[in-house]
């Protein structure tokens, strides 16, 4: 069951970031890589180990994807499309 | 064999955002979306790290009431070593990514553009 | 085993004082910086004192867990000098530093000044492989801001770059340390040291790769030394100085350790485990370093980013040196490391003063001799230094390598041949700016007026070259014993952390 | 014993302090004449074989350092200081822009080369001295030419010396010493079962000097750094330091020595045989790349490296005649060379300028500068009675007596053509019409005339009694155990089939020259007009394009020649270096777009390399 | 150089060039124990999941840890069992091995990696440093009932993070995460006002002070127990609150330190400045 649960994980993970590759707008793909975060810390907490699961969950899919917005809204007031 | 498999799913998971990251890093010029690669190979890293440490069966390495660590003086716990060090490397990641951020709002305002092939300067 | 654990405020003391920093840079901005400086002098002093009172090689235990079971830091000869550099360079710079930096927030400038010269002690001091990651990314993020600091944007895109070339070469580091714990199931170097003919050949190979890889970034080798020229001609000059004179040696430092130490065997001439020899890939990768660096420097019509690109050839220099494998080799790889951080990190200075009165062209050097001779001096001390000129210190270092390469003979003779080339092409590009200084007559005629904080380190920097040169003996003593911690590891480096390792 | 130290540390203390007082101008040369005379008095005191040791803790070995006095040595140091101090004494009143702290390094160098004992403090001294000098010249004109002579030269030096750098590891690998004394005997010891393997080694050390001398294919720095470097130190440049080089291939000439019993060309080892179509092929191109010059510093430059090429000839032979003729053509050359050069100083900081062909009829203003110029020439071009001449001739019987007919031939005719420039730069700059922008130049100062009077004397003295050199030179070519010649009075010349009587030549000329006097004195007198008073028959100069330095008669004087030799100057060696560097340089501006400031290339490069490794890491597993 | 290469090329070469190293990646994996995977009994982890350092460390002084081939005997280490609540007087006392790793046994590291936030978030000051730029009046204020809301989501979210660092040893958690959750309720109050800022002075001497008490705590294990960052509180029984001696004052400070610094950078991410 887990495995099943877990391997379901990896392939959302590996979509992810295939979503990052190719979204064509920069917001999407940042949220995306949450996304990613989000899976890895879940994947975490298979792996046992909550420490690493928590830390991730908060840092790298929450704060890291927060701060990474304020930036993204950021560069966009100048009025330039995100992209290039 | 299927314990033996699910390692494997998970290196080739972690492999894969590793392979991810390093490609949005090579073909993409905006900086952020470079921050964003570097990113997901750190997320790649720490599952790579995280996944050599934990056999199938092993339990968390906490001691509760009921979770016990050492059976017949074998640890059956998950490394805790490699699960420390991983602490560590998402805090770095962190700082690096904000940092990293921060020069690239700085660097928009300053030269009005994202794009690495732009943000170069003629020898003064 | 000898232990003093009092040594951990060599890097505990710096931490404390970059924490409080904030603080003080309420009362005054200029205190933040003064709070560096005494700073830098108690590391300075402190080292001082473990080399003349020959207090290494010890060891420091951190909470008392001995290794390989807790960290620690080994404090043997090569760390000892290499402290010795790097805090006094700092300290100098640091001096520096009261005049030069005035714009923006200089209390977190002071602040990750102080942790970059902290850092790179606690790099050069660790014995533990995990904790050099830690280190490496203290000296990498504060070096990334302070590249980004000045008030050219340039210096913006050049940290930028440093950043992402170097977020790649930690991860690969990071690869390559966790590929060897599941080999040995130990992060102590001095474990990892003794025991790592006990591994996979195949997977030692991948892992020595990715170890090298990643830290040749920081060496400045070549296919992973992009990051140089922008960003050392985008950081104001004291920060170059600092990456150049401090951060340079930290990744040649860890480098070398992994390669000779961990890798290394025993032995007169070192080689290495793994099916790939880690020391010939050193040796490809420095030799082309030399060749791709000087020959770039040679075409810059920038002064700045000439020394950026003399800086990565002479970081090939050391590594090709270092990869003869000999102690004499080894010798001169240190003692080249020295000569070579104390006049490019001087270089950098002198070129803040003069840029501070106008451009970094080449041409704009014209003359100096007239603006102010004291810099006209001292840029040709250095340059001559670099150029490995007798009764300046870089001869006693070049002399050796020389001697080294011949001594091990083979295709180190051809290398030798390319290597001898390239300094030719370096005596080129330095002579002719030491020409335009002297024999130009500047296009305006006003006078630099040099202040007393400049001149101090710059002054320093100068009279230590010069005392090199013609009392090489300051050095090569300890830079000899240091070499032979590297080329004998077990005598060296394993039994001085773990005495018991061969067991019963 | 001490006094070998004080030829060391007397001339760096009177470095630093001229380098202290630099700014108060007659203090400083006082400083550096004194020095000089200092030097020669401790000189005066030594004598062959002191010797002095030190060693060196030097990574756990022990080096031995040392100096040592030999016959040869203690020659070359006086000819150096005696030297020095005559052009230091000139430099007195003279305008001749030198820094005399550089000056006086370079004379602590060149004794410590002198000196040294091993190749350790030989190369120390033999950098030292390359600096000192590369300095001097960049602190020379202050023009992008002096800026790019010294370049140039510092270029091939510094080349030169890391040749010699290999050179000495490999031979002190070999033996595990670096004692000159050591090294040359063990190459003896191998020389007739690896002669190419000694034949490599040497060759790396022959670089070295053959740049220093000038030697051809080396030769091409030469006028570049003998025209633009400061006036006052050419003399001491071509004079002095040339004969390092000299010294240098004395040191392993002697392994030639073993080779004696191998069939070689004409009796000769070919490595002799080699050296010699070196030195008289430099000696050919110095003097066909003189015609060419209307540069006066450039012209000499050329004489000097041409001359340098007829020493190196003879003392290739290593035969006592032949190392006779060498030497004793070095010391003629350091005489007339220094004659001339401290004419053609005084001239140039006289007129101001360079060219030739803007001088002229300048034997009006300074007569005795004139008349010391004559007897340089005269001396270099090998005329008796004067210094000269003797070497010349013997240099000639030395070849001939080896049958090396071509060589011979070759300087037959460098000598007849230095002849043809000696004489051109004589009549541009002294004969003629006088320009009247000359009008108020006037003779140079007191101290310059005694200099050059006591030139003029010691090349009288020197061509008439050449047994006063010939002697010591004569105990080297014992020390290097080769048969002196006889000798027969300080009057005689002793060459290989013949012998001279110089005092029965010297009163052959007093009469031709006394006979000429009268012929010259009876004759019609002649008008003098000024330089611009032409027939032009009604039409007026402007008309065909004449500009004023046209109306000096030596304006293109060897025009037809020059148009026969254009061709062969085509082949330029200095062509082949400029192009070198030229292709140094295009490889460095494309290698240098590998840098192009962009991230992504550059992690392409990191992240190749690293695929790069793998590969490679996989194929090797 | 590869500024104008196609899209397409570069495209294909990336994927060939990462292709390559991932394919290194496994080969080198297929040399890795069984499972891929470390076993724990083999590692030095052995001795921290066991508590049993001190035991480790008398047979290495007595040279019987290791084998003449250098091979380490950790199975040999004599075991004294662990049981949840009742072991009292460990040589370290976290229920938590991680974070009696993070903290206690490789606690150096920790120093160094709270050093590499105090440094990211200095150099995020340093990088945007600044005037305050005037704000242009959003047309919509957030609303009175997102304003209250957003202080109430902010005292529990504190309480939340307190808990999870001062349970450090107990729970998964600690100082990091625990600092982070309440520098995202900071962040949420962003949202609750605009123009909002925290008050940057006190942010910084919370920074400044929890930073140098870490060091402190370490420096006063110099001098009380001969070695830095050494334990000098005595460690309880598993499982308690209060046991485990010095860990949880260093989680104290690290989740006050890493609070303060994360939400210092987010105020001056989110805050305009211009030069000055």
């Amino acid at each position: 069951m887990i495995t099943l649960f877990s391997t379901l994980l990896v392939i959302l993970i590996i979509a992810g970031g295939f979503v990052a590759i190719f979204s064509k707008k920069l917001l999407s793909s940042v949220i995306s890589m949450g996304l990613v975060s989000l899976g890895v810390s879940g994947l975490f907490f298979f792996l046992q180990a909550p420490d690493v699961a928590i830390t991730e969950a908060a840092i790298g899919a929450g704060l890291s994807t927060a701060i990474f917005i304020i930036a993204i809204k950021k560069v966009q007031k100048g009025g330039t499309s995100d992209d290039e | 064999m299927i314990d033996f498999l699910q390692n494997w799913i998970y290196l080739t998971g972690a492999m894969a955002l590793v392979g991810i990251g390093l490609y949005i890093v090579l073909t993409n010029t905006n900086i952020l979306r470079i921050i964003v690669g570097l990113n997901i190979v750190d997320s790649g890293t720490n599952l790579f790290i995280v996944t050599i440490a934990w056999h199938p069966k092993s339990v968390m390495p906490i001691y509760t009431a009921t979770n016990n660590l050492v059976v017949d003086g074998h640890v059956v716990a998950a490394d805790p070593l490699p699960q420390s060090l991983v602490l560590t490397a998402i805090v770095i990641g962190l700082g690096t990514t904000a940092l990293a951020l921060a020069i690239a709002v700085k660097i928009y305002q300053k030269y009005g553009t994202l794009d690495v092939r732009k943000i170069k300067e003629e020898d003064k | 085993m000898k232990t003093y654990n009092f040594a951990a405020l060599l890097v505990g003391v710096p931490l404390l004082m970059a924490f409080s920093i904030p603080l003080f840079g309420f009362i005054s901005k200029q205190l933040a910086k003064w709070i560096t400086v005494l700073t830098l002098t108690f590391e300075f002093l402190f080292s001082l004192y473990i080399l003349l009172w020959h207090v290494y090689p010890f060891n420091v235990i951190m909470g008392n867990w001995v290794p390989p079971f807790g960290e620690n830091l080994y404090i043997g000869s090569l760390a000892t000098i290499l402290i010795v550099v790097i805090s006094f360079v700092g300290l100098m710079i640091s001096i520096y530093n009261l005049w030069s930096a005035k714009y923006g927030d200089v209390v977190h400038f002071a602040l990750l000044f102080l942790m970059f010269v902290g850092g790179s002690i606690g790099l050069i001091s660790t014995g533990d492989i995990f904790n050099v990651f830690i280190f490496m990314e203290i000296t990498g993020i504060s070096s990334y801001a302070l590249a980004a600091y000045g008030p050219e944007r340039r210096a913006l895109g050049g940290a930028f770059k440093y950043l992402v070339i170097s977020s790649i070469g930690s991860t690969l580091y990071l690869f390559g340390v966790l590929l060897i714990y599941t080999q040995l199931g130990t992060l102590n170097i001095a474990e990892i040291a003794a025991r790592i003919s006990q591994t996979t050949p195949g997977l030692l190979t991948f892992a020595g790769i990715l170890l090298v890889a990643g830290l040749a970034v920081e060496a400045e080798l070549f296919p992973f030394n992009g990051w140089v020229p922008d960003t050392y001609t985008g950081a104001i000059n004291p920060v170059s100085a600092t990456l150049s004179g401090i951060g340079s040696v930290g990744g040649v430092y860890v480098l070398i350790r992994i390669v000779m130490t961990v890798f290394g065997k025993n032995g007169n001439f070192v080689s290495t485990y793994g099916n790939l020899d880690l020391m010939t890939l050193i040796a490809i990768l420095g030799t082309a370093t030399v060749v791709i660096g000087e020959l770039s420097a040679l075409v810059q019509t920038n002064i700045k980013k000439m020394l950026a690109y003399s800086s990565m050839a002479q970081m090939g220099l050391v590594a090709m040196a270092f990869s003869i494998g000999s102690r004499l080799g080894a010798y001169a790889g240190i003692f080249q490391l020295i000569n070579h951080s104390i006049a490019k990190a001087m270089l950098f200075l002198i070129l803040g003063v003069i840029v501070s009165f106008g451009g970094e062209r080449v041409e704009d050097m014209k003359g100096l001799w007239y603006k102010s001779p004291f810099l006209a001096v001292t840029f040709t001390i250095g340059a001559l230094s670099l150029l490995g000129l007798p009764l300046f210190g870089g001869f006693w270092s070049k002399f050796a390598l020389v001697d080294a390469s011949f001594q091990r003979g083979g295709w180190y003779d051809f290398i030798m041949a390319i290597v001898l080339f390239a300094s030719v092409v370096e005596a080129f590009y330095y002579l002719k700016v030491v020409g335009y200084i002297f024999t130009s007559k500047p296009a305006v005629s006003e006078k630099i007026k040099v202040e007393i904080s400049p001149a101090i380190p710059i002054a320093a920097f100068a009279i230590l070259i010069i005392a090199i040169g013609i009392f090489p003996q300051i050095v090569s003593g300890i830079s000899y014993s240091a070499a032979h911690e590297l080329t004998d590891k077990m005598s060296g480096y394993v039994l001085n952390v773990i005495p018991t390792i061969v067991g019963h | 014993m001490s006094s070998l130290l004080a030829l060391l540390l007397v001339p760096v203390t009177g470095s630093i302090v001229a380098a202290i007082i630099q700014r108060y101008r007659l203090a400083e040369r006082l400083v550096s004449f004194s020095t000089f005379v200092v030097t020669l008095l401790f000189l005066i005191d030594i004598r062959v074989g002191d010797a002095f040791t030190w060693s060196l803790g030097f990574l756990g070995k022990n080096i031995e350092m040392g100096l040592q006095i030999t016959p040869l040595s203690i020659f070359m140091l006086y000819m150096t200081i005696a030297f020095g101090v005559l052009l230091t004494f000139f430099d007195l009143t003279e305008r001749s822009k030198m820094k005399s702290f550089l000056l006086l390094l370079t004379l602590a160098a060149s004794n410590w080369i002198f000196m040294a004992t091993d190749f350790l403090s030989f190369f120390f001294a033999w950098e030292l001295m390359g600096w000192a000098s590369i300095l001097a010249i960049f602190g020379g004109r202050r023009t992008a030419e002096s800026r790019h002579g010294a370049l140039y030269y510092a270029m091939m030096s510094i080349g030169g010396s890391y040749s010699m750098l290999i050179g000495i590891f490999l031979l002190s690998n070999l033996t595990g010493s670096f004692s000159i004394q050591q090294n040359v005997s063990y190459l003896v010891s191998i020389m007739t079962v690896h002669p190419w393997w000694v034949l490599g080694i040497v060759s790396m050390f022959f670089v070295a000097f053959m740049v220093k001398s000038g030697i051809f294919p080396f030769h091409t720095w030469v006028p570049y750094t003998y025209g633009e470097s400061p006036d006052g130190f050419v003399p001491y440049l071509s004079s002095v330091m040339s004969k390092y080089g000299i010294y240098g291939f004395l040191i392993f000439l002697p392994l030639t020595l073993s080779l004696r019993n191998v069939p070689g060309v004409l009796g000769l080892p070919w490595p002799n045989y080699t050296l010699v179509w070196f030195g008289s092929i430099t000696a050919v191109v110095g003097s066909v790349l003189a015609f060419m010059q209307d540069d006066v510093k450039k012209l000499f430059a050329y004489s000097s490296f041409s001359n340098l090429g007829f020493i190196l000839a003879a003392i290739a032979l290593f035969t006592p005649i032949g190392l006779t003729a060498g030497l004793f053509h070095a010391f003629n050359h350091l005489l007339f060379n220094g004659a001339i050069f401290i004419t053609v100083v005084a001239v140039i900081s006289k007129v101001g300028i360079t060219r030739m062909s803007e001088m002229g009829g300048l034997w009006q203003k300074m007569p005795l500068t004139f008349l010391t110029f004559f007897v340089g020439i005269a001396s270099a071009a090998g005329i008796p009675p004067f210094a000269g001449f003797g070497s010349k001739w013997m240099i000639f019987q030395a070849m001939i007596s080896h049958g090396l007919i071509f060589a011979t031939v070759l300087l037959f005719f460098a000598s007849i053509a230095s002849f043809l420039y000696l004489m051109r730069a004589f009549h541009a700059i002294f004969l003629g019409q006088l320009s009247h922008k000359y009008d108020n130049v006037k003779e140079i100062s007191a101290i310059g005339k005694i200099t050059e009077v006591f030139l003029i004397g010691a090349l009288i003295f020197f061509g008439i009694f050449p047994g006063f050199i010939l002697d010591p030179i004569n105990s080297i070519v014992g020390s290097f155990g080769l048969k002196p010649l006889p000798t027969s009075g300080y009057e005689y010349i002793n060459g290989f089939f013949s012998s001279v009587n110089m005092v029965s030549i010297f009163i052959v000329v007093i009469v031709a020259f006394i006979f000429g006097f009268l012929l010259f004195a009876v004759s019609a007198k002649h008008k003098k007009v000024p330089q611009e008073d032409n027939y032009t028959a009604g039409q007026i100069p402007k008309d065909w394009n004449l500009t004023p330095e046209m109306y000096q008669f030596s304006y293109d004087f060897y025009e037809p020649m020059d148009k026969e030799i254009a061709p062969f100057l085509k082949i330029k060696i200095d062509g082949f270096f400029k192009g070198f560097g030229d292709s140094v340089e295009y490889l460095g501006s494309s290698i240098k777009e590998i840098f192009t400031g962009n991230v992504q290339i550059y992690t392409y490069l990191a992240i190749g390399g690293l695929v790069i490794f793998v590969i490679a890491g996989w194929i090797v597993w | 150089m590869m500024n104008d290469t196609p899209e397409m090329v570069k495209k294909v070469f990336a994927i060939f060039v990462v292709g390559i190293l991932i394919v290194g990646f496994f080969m080198a994996f297929t040399q890795m124990p069984k499972a891929n995977a470390v076993n724990v009994n083999n590692t030095v982890s052995r001795f921290y999941v066991m508590k049993d350092v001190d035991q480790a460390t008398e047979m290495l002084d007595k040279g019987t840890y290791f084998n003449k081939d250098m091979v380490p005997l950790r199975n040999d280490v004599p075991y004294t069992p662990i049981t949840f609540g009742k072991s009292a007087n460990l040589e370290d006392g976290a229920a938590n091995v991680v974070t009696s790793i993070v903290v206690d046994y490789r606690g150096f590291d920790t120093l160094g990696e709270v050093t590499v936030l105090f440094l990211a978030a200095s150099g995020v000051m340093l990088v945007l440093h600044g005037q305050k730029r005037k704000i242009p009046k959003k047309r919509t204020e957030p609303s009175e009932i997102m304003y209250v809301g957003t202080r109430i989501a902010f005292a529990v979210i504190l309480l939340f993070g307190i808990y999870v660092f001062i349970h450090g040893h107990l729970t998964p958690g600690g100082g990091f995460p625990g600092g982070a959750i309440i520098a995202s309720g900071i962040l949420g109050l962003f949202l609750g006002k605009q123009g909002y800022s925290p008050n940057k002075s006190g942010l910084t001497i919370f920074e400044s002070l929890s930073g140098m008490a870490y060091v402190v705590i370490g420096i006063i294990g110099l001098i009380g127990e001969k070695s830095f960052l050494a334990n000098f509180l005595p460690t309880g029984t598993i499982g308690d609150l209060f046991s485990a001696g010095f860990i949880a004052l260093i989680y104290i400070a690290i989740g006050m330190k890493v609070g303060s610094e994360l939400s210092a950078v987010t105020n001056a991410m989110i805050i305009d400045t211009e030069d000055d």
